[in-house]
């Protein structure tokens, strides 16, 4: 460990926010834009299973409230990339490394939206597991980040509460509707708990990223807050968590559930899941159709200062 | 008595035709949500089908008002078949690529900018009201825009080349734009509506010169497609519909 | 009776099965129709289609008797949302190009010429004779789309890449076909139903064979995609159904 | 007038079939063979507005008749370039002139197909309209066309009888039906009187092929017959034709219509049609995304040649 590493550990100690200019580890720096774009890159691709019931959405208040929310989510996009660039990489770079496959994002976008209830679902489960991962990050030691996660997780939550209202409202509706809500549910519950990551025991880089306050709870603690959280939550809509295991601990206070199947986890990590191979092309498509676009733009404002400079002199 | 159903038909017909315009407008370009060629641009797309849609709750829910047969903003967009819309045939075309979208966007904000500066002095309130809210949002679109055909006007050969396609294409839709609905120009005369007619002049400058600094020349008026505003539409609109209309028309009793 | 029941509801999976995937199959092979590649594989692409939607129009006649709720063919096909088709997730993959429809077809069809062949053989007479007319059908397909798999992949360099990929693509989708519905195995049994499980090694035989002449290296047998006969499909079924169902939804009362 | 010609018109006259072996003058072929192409071109073309409702017909026994019916058309379009292709004229050079605006078709087919009615009002107008326009074709002095056409005639009288039919399980259904039926009978009406080609006094062309037997009536005369015949079958279905001038004179039993809109046509047939652009660019697409799959068939037929040889050597 050299002196600047132990300064640089001393500061994270003290809770001192770390910015841009500072000097920081390798190691820091590269873990935090894996970190940092990967969050990036899910919100980005987060926008395809959502977006694809815009065109479909039942009430036009509904349609207006889905397209704000994959509309901020592209917003947290931009965010994100900000906060990277920060780093030292270009937003260019990263969307590279998203459409060759380099870069990863969260593997709950590789999962098909089915049915409108699938847009209640992951409001409430997918943007409720994301926050519960999330309000940590506020807190995160490196300023652009936690303070882009500020911001990101005051929409979160609003986007939360609506996708529990839409449930809400398919779980009180007709009995068609409520099945709906409740095939929802069962598609995405486990989905949902996986977001949180491997269980402790194999985790990678944990001690490293709790030590430089990048993380501050371990996957096993989050999921557990979500399952405590979420549960009464099913309760209260009438819905069944597709876990016949699952019980409440009353001398814990916590509920237990049964074992997750990792096998799928590692299938849809791999690129085997219903969706991964759709999401990338879909972003590959639009980047590449749209190379036209980006390259006329840059050629006008070219021109433009060419011709602005020409007046000028 | 005649005289107070007539001319209430006449205000339904034209709510609707404002409103069915922004709605399917608003619905071509949510088509783009995710698939933009940048995300700037991803996001500002969203928020124009968000305004426009915003417009079409507005005017769908007055014209249900005025027709007084309790149909709701919801009921007018999702319970209509084909032939009972209203749109401009412009609002319907497909998407093609980015510079289609965007012409497309242009020809009608201008067009929109127009009308609704002008309507927000309307003698009916709600309409003046509407009007008055869509104005500031719809100043920005055509500005945005009129931006992006200037800079693929001018930008490229190859932007420019697909430009002047999208304008070929485009152009031909224009016309309905200045097209009255039955009634509407009773309705203008009460000061209620604006005569679509009258705005052609505004609207011929207003393209001139985006299209003039873009590079693009502007089409001579030929023979122009119609058919719109009597619920006569192209092919595309009908597939729209069933997309939109599907969750609505599945579960007829139910509320979401 | 509980026992009758539950071979009831098996009987009326396993034909909504068979019949949604011809349905599905059929649509995709239809929206072709006035856009092949040639017209002498415009008309023959219809003619598997109308088989297709033909072979559906039993099978779900004959899944509404067995589930005896006074069902038709139409209220299945056109009442049902997604999560109730039970289709494989081959048939409502999208067309893409030439190469991608034909090996899709010809997947398919190399399952159901050994599925119908054995089910000819049904102890159950109306699953026997709609098999025995299937079959004439199916293997002209086999054929069709067989020597169609040949020369493109064993055409050019591009048609052969293209094939490459389709094959690739399309490889997950067909674990499925092996998969049993809920009640399958007792059917089996019983010498009503064919036990999907049981032509795979006549399917691959088939398979390998078209595709080493096609000079198609065979894929590795890796992971499976799986989902239609539990209704979770891909997002691609549910804008199928709401075109295809728009107007039974729009006119409910309506006899066409 | 040669000797050959005079010989030609006498079998002409002698009502003699003519046979692609046969001497026949050069403006005869050049005639028969823009009309057989462009007969030809119209049925390709036809199968798009059709086809158009394949995937939303609203019954299954309706989704198989409507296939077997563009089928049908592809067929026709089938027979006819094959009839087009004994007066020494390839098959890909008639689809160049069709995709390169150089050949028509008839302009009937830039019409858009609004609502499910219109597929029965083809049927019963545009096929009915048709078949007055062949049947006597069948009996056209070149072989040929006239072999191919009894064929055609025969299935589309068929169409015809299903087109009416369609309408009239929606004329006798629900009031929207009804209304649906109306609907597309004041669409289409107009454009189908039109289909007979201009009043005779402009019709080019005419004597010289009634002279050959190509044509057998006038234009005005087929449409009269077509007025006759459709008129009661609209009474019959309960429908109004729409034209307020339209009466019966009583004493010529014909029915009298007001005037039709030339300039329409003019405009239709410019290329100003609702859906002009669109049938050529669907057929174009068609035409351009399959060359890869015609060049491979070409290919892998020479490969398998070559094979075949090798062996047999």
């Amino acid at each position: 460990v050299t002196e600047e590493d132990a300064r640089f550990q001393q500061r994270i100690d003290n809770e001192d926010k770390i910015e841009p200019r500072d000097w920081m580890p390798d190691g820091y720096r590269r873990t935090l834009v894996r970190q940092i774009s990967q969050h990036a890159h899910s919100e980005i691709v987060g926008m395809l299973p959502e977006g694809n019931w815009i065109t479909r959405a039942p009430s036009l208040r509904r349609k207006v409230a889905l397209l704000a929310k994959v509309q901020d989510e592209g917003g947290h996009g931009l965010y994100l990339y900000s906060a990277a660039e920060t780093l030292g990489v270009s937003r260019d770079e990263l969307v590279e490394q998203l459409l060759s496959g380099k870069a990863k994002y969260s593997s709950i976008f590789n999962y098909p939206t089915l049915t409108w209830a699938d847009i209640g679902a992951i409001g409430w489960l997918v943007d409720g597991a994301a926050i519960m991962n999330q309000v940590p990050l506020c807190r995160c030691s490196y300023g652009p980040y936690a303070r882009a996660m500020v911001r990101i997780c005051r929409e979160e939550s609003f986007h939360q509460r609506q996708g529990y209202e839409l449930m809400m409202a398919l779980a009180k509706g007709t009995p068609e509707q409520k099945r709906m809500a409740q095939d929802a549910l069962n598609r995405w519950w486990w989905p949902s708990l996986m977001m949180f990551g491997p269980p402790d025991e194999h985790s990678a880089h944990s001690a490293q990223n709790m030590a430089w306050k990048i993380k501050r709870f371990s996957n096993d603690d989050l999921r557990q807050r979500f399952i405590d959280a979420t549960v009464p939550q099913a309760e209260y809509l009438g819905l069944t968590i597709p876990d016949p295991e699952l019980r409440l601990n009353t001398e814990t206070g916590h509920y237990e559930i049964g074992p997750i199947d990792w096998t799928e986890f590692e299938q849809v990590l791999k690129g085997n899941g219903p969706c991964n191979r759709e999401r990338i092309e879909a972003r590959r498509k639009a980047w590449d159709d749209g190379a036209w676009v980006r390259e006329a733009a840059v050629a006008h404002a070219r021109k433009r200062k060419a011709r602005d400079m020409k007046k000028a002199g | 008595m005649s005289t107070q159903a007539s001319s209430r038909d006449a205000l339904f017909a034209y709510a609707l035709r404002l409103g069915d315009t922004s709605l399917v407008l608003g619905h071509r370009l949510s088509e783009w949500c995710g698939h933009a060629p940048e995300l700037e641009e991803d996001i500002a797309l969203t928020n124009i089908a968000l305004d426009l849609v915003g417009h079409a709750r507005l005017l769908l829910t007055y014209a249900g008002d005025v027709e007084g047969k309790g149909r709701d903003e919801d009921r007018l967009a999702y319970r209509r078949d084909v032939f009972d819309y209203r749109n401009h045939l412009l609002a319907e075309q497909p998407n093609r690529d980015f510079g289609h979208t965007i012409l497309r966007q242009f020809l009608h904000d201008a067009w929109a900018v127009e009308l609704y500066e002008r309507l927000a002095g309307s003698a009916d309130a709600t309409l003046a009201a509407i009007a008055a809210k869509a104005v500031k949002e719809v100043r920005y679109h055509v500005r945005h825009s009129g931006e992006w055909v200037v800079r693929l006007g001018d930008g490229t050969d190859a932007s420019h080349a697909r430009m002047a396609d999208a304008l070929d294409r485009l152009w031909p839709y224009t016309g309905e734009m200045f097209e009255r609905t039955a009634g509407e120009a009773e309705l203008a005369a009460a000061g209620i509506a604006v005569d679509a007619a009258e705005l052609k002049a505004a609207w011929t400058a207003r393209v001139s010169a985006v299209l003039e600094e873009a590079t693009l020349p502007r089409p001579a008026d030929g023979w122009m497609q119609s058919g719109g505003l009597r619920g006569e539409h192209s092919e595309h609109l009908g597939y729209l519909l069933a997309e939109m209309q599907f969750l609505q028309r599945a579960y007829p009793d139910a509320t979401w």
